[in-house]
C-alpha cells in the first residue's frame, strides 16, 4: 500500500462517461424503455390501513376488452425462504392489506386506459381489522398484532408481538458512570418516518417467454438482488432471468429491494406479452419503503470539564407491516462517534401498519445519533462548554475501543472537528434570531462481493464491465482508477454496467460501497492485465516476464535488460495481442472487507421567524473524512446531498397518518423535501485521513453526510428560537408551540 | 373512445399524432413520438422532471393535454443541442457535476434555458425562486445553481 | 484460544458473558466453535454475521485469518442504503 | 371523458347545459389536470376555453382592468401596468406554484377551484373584484367574494361560466399586499394569508381599508373588524396589535396536514399585520 502516492488521475475532475446522454434526455431510466406488443399494468391498492381480503372478484375486469392478464396473490406460488416470502407478501397482500396503499391485485392490458378501467371493476371485500401505526403504541400489549409469532429471539419473552427484533450494545457499568458526573441529562425524542424521496418512481418491463425464460428491466440499485429475489418467487433458475439495471434516477436505499418487479413478471407470463409497471408518485409513497420513525429515550453523563461519563440510548424503531433488523445500525451508531468507557445502546424493532420500511442512506443511525447529539450540545451548553471542544474532548480516534466493539484503526473524525472549529464559518458572527448548530455523525461503511471484467482492445482502449448500478456518477470514479492503474487516460476507459447475464455476481450498491469495493475489483483487474501485458512484451522481447516491470503505462526492461529495448506501451501491446497470444483482458471477482468507517461534522447557521416559526438555513458547512476523493465534485456532491436531505429530515419531511391509519400526504405537494429556495449554497470540506484497507486510501462517503444534520439543525433552531424541541420535523407548528409555551 | 387528432410543431419539426382526451402532453411525448428525455416524476405539477416549453412558455408537460397544443410550437430537452454540439447549460451542467443521478436534469436544464432566455443575469435568488418546481433529490441544488450561473455568464460573453 | 466479544442482546446464550473463548483461525473456524460451545448462537450465525478482526469488519467471510491475540467482535450482518 | 374546444363563451353555455353527465372546463389546467391524475374527479365533458377570442388579453379602461379567463400567472406578472396598480393580485396570483405551474395557471381557475387556501382569492376579495358571468339568462357580475360558497363548491350555476375578472381602478394614496405562510418558501399550498388593500388619507392615515383572509376558515374572509381596527390609523402597535386579534378571532380553521387550528389563528394575525405595513407604503404611508 502506497497512500502517499502522486496520482495522476485521482483526485482530478473529469466528465462524467455517461454525462451527455444524460444532459441530452438519451439516457434511459426505468421508464423509457418500450417493447414490441408491450402491455401496461396497473397495481390497485388497498384503501385501509388493516383488513383482512375476504373475496376478490377480477370477473369483470378480465371481461373488458384489452385486458389480457389480471393477478392477485393466487398467482403466488410457495417460496422457501422466510425474508423472499415476506417481500412477496409485500409485494402482493397474501390475504390481508396490512397498511394503506398495499397492492391486492394488478391488471395488464393493452393501453394505460384500459389499465385504469380495469382496476375499478375489481371488487375487493375487506373486512377492516383493528390497526396502529405508532411505534410506542404498537408496543402496548393490547396493540393489534400483525405478524404472529414472528418474534426474532433476540427478543425477551413477554415482549408484546410487534416487537421483532431486539439488540443491546455497549461494554462498561452505565449506573456506574453516570453515579460519577457532574450533571446528567435524560430526554425522550420523536423522529418521524421520512422517504428517500428519489424523483423517479419504481419502473420496469418484464418480458416472460413461453420457453420459461425472462427479460426484466428495471430500475434497482441492485439488479443481482433483483434476480435472486425474483428468480425465487417466480420458480426460476437464475440463469433464466437475465435483468438488466436501467439508468437509476435516485435510490438512496429506497431501490435495494423489489416492490413491483414480481408483479411485473407474473403478469408477463400470465399474458404472454411484455409488460410495463411504473409506479405513480402517490404510490410510492404509499407502497415503497420509508425509513423508520423513531421514539428514543436518550440519557448521557458529563463532567464539568465536558468528559462523558457514560451514555445509555434506548432506541424503539417503527419499520411497518413485515418483520425486520434495523434498529442495530441505530443502536451501533448511537455513540460511535465517542471515546466512552460506559456506554450501552439497546434497541427495538416494531411492526406496525405502514410500508415496510427500507434502507434509507446510513438505515437507523441519523435518528439516533440525532437524539445523542442533541444531549451532548444540552451538556455542553449547561457547563457553558465550546460544543465543539466537547466533542474534541471525547472523540473517537485511532485506538478507540467503539461503542459497538472494534478498536477503530486511523480515522479522520477529531481532524474533522478541528478543521470545523477553525473555519471561518464557526466564527462569523450571528445575527438577530439566528443560531448555529454542530454535530457529528458516523457510519460503517461496507465492501461485499463484486465482479469487474476488463477488456484491453487491440487499439489501446479498454472496455470494462462492473455489476453495481451508477447512482452518483461512480462509471467516472471506477473509470479514473482504471486508468490510474493502467496509466492511461481516463478517456481512454469505457465502463458499462453488465446486465446479470454478462459480468459476474455484484452486491447491491449500498452501504457507499461502490467506488471502494469496485474500485478495488477494478484495481485487481487492471493488475490481471497488466501482468498479462508484461508477459506479451517479455515473449516480444525474448526475455523473462521476471526481468520486465509495468511503469506508466508501457511495460520496461528491466535489470541487465534495462535500456535493451524501448518500453512497450499499452497501445504497443495491445496493437499486437491477436499475434501474441490473442486478446488481453483482467478480471477480478472478490468481496474485499476494510471498507473503512466515516465520520463527518456539519455546522449550520439557522435563522427563526419568532412570529411564524419559519425556519431559513442560512449557512451550512460540511466536513468529512473520506479517505481519499477519487473524483471531488462527486464527493463534494454527496456531502451537499447527504446534507440537504438531512435538513429536510430536521425541518418539514414527515409521513402524516390519520387516525383511519390512512397516508395523508402521498405527493410531493404535502411531503415537503427541500426546494432550491430553500437553501444557500453547502459548503464543503473534504478531510482526507487514508483508509488503510484500500490501495488509494479510499473510505465510503455517500452516507455518513445525511447522519449529522437533524441534530446540527436542531442544535441551531433551538438557539435561533430560543426553545429545546425534542421532535423531528421542527415544524412551524411546533416551533410556535414551544416559542409559545416558553412565554 | 374516438382520438383527436393533433397538428403541432415539436423541435422544430412538423408533427401529427392521435391522441386520447385525457392523455397528456408528456405522455404523448414519451409514449408516442419516442422523446423520452422528459421525465415523470410526479404527474402532478410537482417535481418539474416534464418540463417543456409551449410556445416559449415553460410548463410541465403532465398538465397539458395532448390534445391542447394543437398548432403550437413545443420544445423539449432533445431540442437543446445544436446537433452533436452542446448548449453551455448542458456543458456547464457536465463540467460541473451538477447531476448525480440525471433524473431532473432535463428538467432542470429547459427550466434554466427558459429564465435565461428571459433573464440573461439572473441573480442567485431569482435563479433559485425560478427553478423552485425543479426538484432534485441527489445535489442540494449546490452545484447546479453553481453551474447555471457559470452557463450564464459564459452566454453574457463573461470570462469565467 | 481466541477471545471473541459477544453484543449484549447474545449473552443470554453465554452464560451471560460478554466475551468466550474459543478455538480457531479463521472466522469460520472462531464461528464454529462458538456455535458448538454454546448453541443458543447457531441461529444467529447461521442467519449472518460480520466479524470484526482487529478493528476491521468483515462481512460472512470464512478464510479471514484469525490469530489468538487479535480483538475479535461479533457483530450483526449490516445493511446500508 | 370527451373534450371539445369552443370559440364563444355561449357555446360553452350551450355545452354545459345540455350535458348530461359532470362537465368541467379547461383553462389553465393546474387543478384539473391532477385532479384528473388522481382520480378525483371523472369529468363527461372536458371544456377547453382557450380558443375563445379575447380570454388571454387584459384590457384597461377609466374604471377598471379587466382579466380574460385564461390570462396565466406568468402573463399577469409581465403587465407592467397592472402590477404596478395591483402588486399585491399579482403578487398573490405568481406565489401559486412553481415557474411550470406559473405559465398555465389563471385567476379564475384558481378562483373556481374554490379551495379555502387558494392564494389569489384574498388578494381579489380585498380588492373588491367582481366577475361577470355568463348563463343561458344572460349575463351577471358578483363579488368575487360571493364565488365560493363551501371547499370544491361554488354559486355557480351548472350552465354558468365566469366571462372575466373585474378589477376597478386603484384610486390615489392606495395600495394592496398579500402574503401567505407555507413551511417551505415555495410549492405549498398556504397554511394561512392575509391580504390588506387600504386608502390613505391627506393626513397619511387610513382612510378606509379592506383585510381578508385565507386558509383559515371553508371560504376566504373579509374581516370587517380588522378593517374598522386600521381606519384612522397609522398602523401604529396598537392599530397592529388590534389588527391581528380581530383576524384571529375571526378564524375557524381545520387540523390537518398542512396546520394546527392553534397555528393557523394565530399565523394568520401576523401575516394580517405584516401585509398592512406593506400595504401602507405602498400606498404612500410612512411606518
Amino acid at each position: 500500500m502506497n497512500v502517499k502516492r502522486k496520482f495522476k488521475v485521482l483526485g482530478t475532475r473529469p466528465v462524467r462517461p455517461d454525462g451527455v446522454e444524460k444532459v441530452t434526455g438519451k439516457a434511459l431510466f426505468g421508464a423509457d424503455t418500450y417493447a414490441t406488443g408491450m402491455l401496461h399494468a396497473r397495481i390497485l391498492r388497498s384503501p385501509h390501513a388493516h383488513a383482512r381480503i375476504v373475496s376478490i372478484d377480477t370477473s369483470a375486469a378480465e371481461a373488458l376488452a384489452g385486458v389480457k392478464a389480471v393477478i392477485t396473490s393466487a398467482d403466488f406460488g410457495e417460496v422457501d425462504s422466510e425474508m423472499t416470502r415476506d417481500t412477496m407478501h409485500n409485494c402482493m397482500a397474501n390475504g390481508v392489506a396490512l397498511y394503506d396503499g398495499h397492492a391486492v391485485a394488478a391488471v395488464a392490458a393493452i393501453s394505460k386506459s384500459v389499465a385504469a378501467a380495469a382496476l375499478k371493476l375489481i371488487k375487493v371485500e375487506y373486512e377492516t381489522l383493528p390497526h396502529v401505526t405508532d411505534v410506542d403504541a404498537a408496543m402496548q400489549p393490547d396493540a393489534p398484532v400483525l405478524h404472529a409469532n414472528r418474534q426474532h429471539r433476540s427478543v425477551v419473552a413477554g415482549t408484546p408481538g410487534n416487537v421483532v427484533y431486539y439488540c443491546d450494545f455497549g461494554h462498561g457499568d452505565v449506573d456506574a458512570g453516570f453515579a460519577a458526573a457532574d450533571k446528567v441529562i435524560e430526554r425522550t425524542f420523536k423522529t418521524a418516518a421520512t422517504h428517500q424521496g428519489y424523483i423517479e418512481p419504481h419502473a420496469c418491463l418484464a418480458n416472460v417467454g413461453s420457453d420459461g425464460k425472462a427479460d426484466l428491466w428495471c430500475s434497482t440499485q441492485g439488479h443481482y438482488n433483483v434476480r435472486l429475489i425474483c428468480a425465487e418467487i417466480m420458480g426460476m433458475d437464475e440463469s433464466q432471468l437475465r435483468v438488466t439495471a436501467s439508468e437509476i434516477g435516485g435510490g438512496f436505499g429506497g431501490k435495494t429491494t423489489v416492490f413491483i418487479e414480481p408483479v411485473a413478471l407474473a403478469l408477463s407470463r400470465k399474458a404472454g406479452k411484455p409488460v410495463k409497471l411504473v409506479m405513480s408518485r402517490d404510490e410510492v409513497f404509499r407502497a415503497s419503503g420509508p425509513t423508520m420513525s423513531a421514539s428514543m429515550d436518550i440519557k448521557i453523563g458529563m463532567n464539568a470539564d465536558g468528559k462523558i461519563t457514560a451514555g445509555h440510548a434506548k432506541l424503539r424503531y417503527q419499520g411497518g407491516a413485515f418483520p425486520y433488523q434495523m434498529v442495530m445500525m441505530g443502536a451501533m451508531s448511537a455513540f460511535a462517534t465517542y471515546d466512552l468507557e460506559h456506554v450501552r445502546a439497546e434497541g427495538w424493532d416494531v411492526m406496525t401498519n405502514r410500508p415496510k420500511m427500507i434502507s434509507y442512506r446510513a438505515p437507523g443511525a441519523p435518528m439516533a445519533v440525532y437524539a445523542v447529539e442533541s444531549v451532548i450540545g444540552e451538556l455542553a451548553a449547561e457547563f457553558d462548554l465550546d460544543p465543539i471542544d466537547v466533542r474534541i474532548l471525547n472523540a473517537s480516534r485511532e485506538g478507540t475501543k467503539s461503542s459497538y466493539g472494534p478498536t477503530f484503526k486511523a480515522i479522520g473524525l477529531v481532524e474533522s472537528l478541528e478543521a470545523a472549529k477553525a473555519h471561518p464559518h464557526y466564527s462569523a458572527p450571528l445575527g438577530a434570531n439566528q443560531g448555529r448548530g454542530v454535530s457529528c455523525g458516523f457510519w460503517f461503511n461496507f465492501g461485499g462481493q463484486v465482479s469487474v471484467s476488463m477488456a484491453i482492445n487491440a487499439d489501446g482502449t479498454v472496455n470494462l464491465i462492473e455489476g453495481n448500478p451508477d447512482i452518483g456518477g461512480s462509471r467516472a470514479s471506477i473509470s479514473m482508477m482504471a486508468a490510474e492503474e493502467l496509466g492511461i487516460p481516463y478517456e481512454k476507459i469505457k465502463t458499462i454496467i453488465g446486465d446479470t447475464a454478462s459480468v459476474g455476481f455484484s452486491d447491491v450498491t449500498d452501504g457507499s460501497r461502490v467506488t471502494f469495493a469496485v474500485g478495488i475489483a477494478t484495481i485487481n483487474a487492471a493488475k490481471a492485465a497488466k501482468a498479462e501485458m508484461c508477459k506479451r512484451a517479455a515473449k516480444t522481447w525474448g526475455i523473462d516476464v521476471d526481468a520486465v516491470e509495468w511503469i506508466d503505462g508501457a511495460v520496461h526492461p528491466t535489470g541487465h535488460n534495462a535500456g535493451e529495448f524501448p518500453p512497450l506501451s499499452l497501445a504497443e501491446i495491445a496493437a499486437n495481442s491477436g499475434r501474441t497470444g490473442g486478446p488481453i483482458a483482467g478480471h477480478h471477482e472478490g468481496a474485499p472487507d476494510k471498507a473503512g468507517v466515516s465520520f463527518g461534522v456539519h455546522l449550520v447557521d439557522t435563522e427563526v421567524d419568532p412570529e411564524t416559526g419559519f425556519t431559513t438555513v442560512k449557512r451550512y458547512t460540511v466536513f468529512q473524512d473520506v479517505g481519499k476523493a477519487i473524483h471531488p465534485s462527486y464527493v463534494e456532491g454527496q456531502m451537499q446531498g447527504g446534507a440537504v436531505q438531512g435538513i429536510g429530515w430536521a425541518l418539514n419531511e414527515e409521513y402524516i397518518y390519520g387516525e383511519d391509519g390512512r397516508l395523508q400526504n402521498a405527493g410531493f405537494l404535502d411531503y415537503r423535501i427541500p426546494v432550491a429556495s430553500d437553501l444557500p449554497m453547502i459548503d464543503t470540506v473534504i478531510i482526507e485521513v487514508p483508509n488503510p484497507g484500500h490501495p488509494f486510501g479510499v473510505r465510503g462517503c455517500g452516507e455518513t453526510a445525511i447522519v449529522p444534520p437533524l441534530a446540527a439543525v436542531g442544535a441551531a433552531v433551538c438557539a435561533a428560537a430560543g426553545v429545546r424541541l425534542f421532535e423531528l420535523p421542527m415544524s412551524p407548528p411546533k416551533i410556535m408551540a414551544a416559542i409559545d409555551a416558553k412565554k | 373512445m374516438s382520438k383527436i387528432h393533433v397538428s403541432t410543431e415539436i423541435n422544430g419539426d412538423q408533427v401529427e399524432f392521435l391522441c386520447e382526451t385525457d392523455e397528456t402532453l408528456l405522455d404523448v411525448l414519451r409514449d408516442q413520438l419516442g422523446l423520452t428525455g422528459a421525465k415523470e416524476g410526479c404527474g402532478t405539477g410537482d417535481c418539474g422532471a416534464c418540463s417543456v416549453t409551449v410556445d416559449g412558455r415553460l410548463v410541465c408537460s403532465c398538465l397539458v393535454l395532448g390534445a391542447e397544443v394543437e398548432g403550437s410550437a413545443v420544445t423539449t430537452i432533445e431540442g437543446m443541442a445544436d446537433g452533436d454540439a452542446l448548449h453551455p447549460l448542458q456543458r456547464h451542467l457536465l463540467e460541473g457535476a451538477a447531476l448525480q443521478c440525471g433524473i431532473c436534469t432535463p428538467g432542470v436544464l429547459v427550466a434554466a434555458k427558459a429564465l435565461l432566455d428571459k433573464n440573461p443575469d439572473p441573480s442567485e435568488e431569482e435563479l433559485r425562486y425560478w427553478l423552485a418546481g425543479n426538484l432534485c433529490r441527489c445535489t442540494g441544488y449546490d452545484k447546479i445553481i453553481r453551474s447555471v450561473m457559470t452557463a450564464a455568464a459564459e452566454m453574457r460573453g463573461e470570462k469565467s | 484460544m481466541v477471545e471473541v466479544v459477544i453484543w449484549g442482546s447474545l449473552r443470554r446464550y453465554t452464560d451471560d458473558q460478554s466475551s468466550v473463548s474459543v478455538t480457531g483461525n479463521t472466522t469460520k473456524a472462531v464461528l464454529d466453535s462458538l456455535a458448538k460451545t454454546y448453541p443458543g448462537l447457531a441461529p444467529i450465525i447461521e442467519q449472518g454475521v460480520s466479524v470484526a478482526i482487529d478493528g476491521e469488519v468483515f462481512k460472512d467471510a470464512w478464510f479471514t485469518p484469525i490469530s489468538d491475540n487479535s480483538e475479535v467482535v461479533l457483530m450483526p450482518l449490516m445493511v446500508g442504503g | 371523458m370527451r373534450y371539445v374546444g369552443v370559440n364563444s363563451f355561449a357555446d360553452a353555455v350551450d355545452l354545459m347545459g345540455s350535458e348530461q353527465g359532470k362537465c368541467m372546463i379547461l383553462a389553465g389546467g393546474t387543478d384539473v389536470l391532477v385532479q384528473l391524475k388522481l382520480g378525483l374527479v371523472e369529468p363527461d365533458l372536458l371544456i377547453n376555453i382557450k380558443a375563445i377570442p379575447g380570454v388571454k388579453e387584459i384590457s384597461v379602461s377609466s374604471t377598471e382592468y379587466r382579466i380574460g379567463v385564461a390570462v396565466s400567472g406568468a402573463e399577469l406578472g409581465e403587465d407592467a401596468g397592472l402590477k404596478a396598480e395591483w402588486p399585491g393580485i399579482v403578487e398573490a396570483m405568481e406565489l401559486i406554484g412553481s415557474t411550470q405551474v406559473q405559465g398555465r395557471a389563471t385567476l379564475v381557475g384558481n378562483l373556481c377551484n374554490a379551495s379555502p387556501a387558494a392564494d389569489a382569492v384574498p388578494a381579489l376579495v380585498s380588492a373588491a373584484a367582481r366577475v361577470e358571468i355568463l348563463g343561458p339568462l344572460g349575463r351577471r357580475k358578483i363579488n368575487v367574494k360571493d364565488v365560493t360558497i363551501a371547499p370544491g363548491k361554488t354559486s355557480l350555476a351548472k350552465d354558468e361560466i365566469i366571462t372575466a375578472v373585474c378589477l376597478p381602478r386603484q384610486q390615489k394614496n392606495s395600495g394592496d399586499a398579500y402574503l401567505r405562510f407555507i413551511p417551505r418558501t415555495e410549492m405549498d399550498i398556504a397554511v394561512a394569508s392575509a391580504a390588506v388593500n387600504l386608502i390613505l388619507a391627506q393626513d397619511g392615515s387610513v382612510q378606509s381599508a379592506r383585510v381578508s383572509l385565507g386558509a383559515v376558515a371553508p371560504t376566504v374572509l373579509l374581516v370587517d373588524d380588522a378593517a374598522k381596527a386600521l381606519v384612522g390609523s397609522k398602523l401604529d402597535d396598537a392599530a397592529l396589535e388590534q389588527l391581528s386579534m380581530a383576524c384571529s378571532a375571526a378564524c375557524s380553521p381545520i387540523d390537518d396536514r398542512r396546520g394546527t387550528i392553534d397555528f393557523r389563528t394565530k399565523t394568520a394575525g401576523v401575516l394580517a399585520c405584516r401585509a398592512a405595513k406593506i400595504a401602507f407604503q405602498r400606498a404612500g404611508g410612512s411606518l
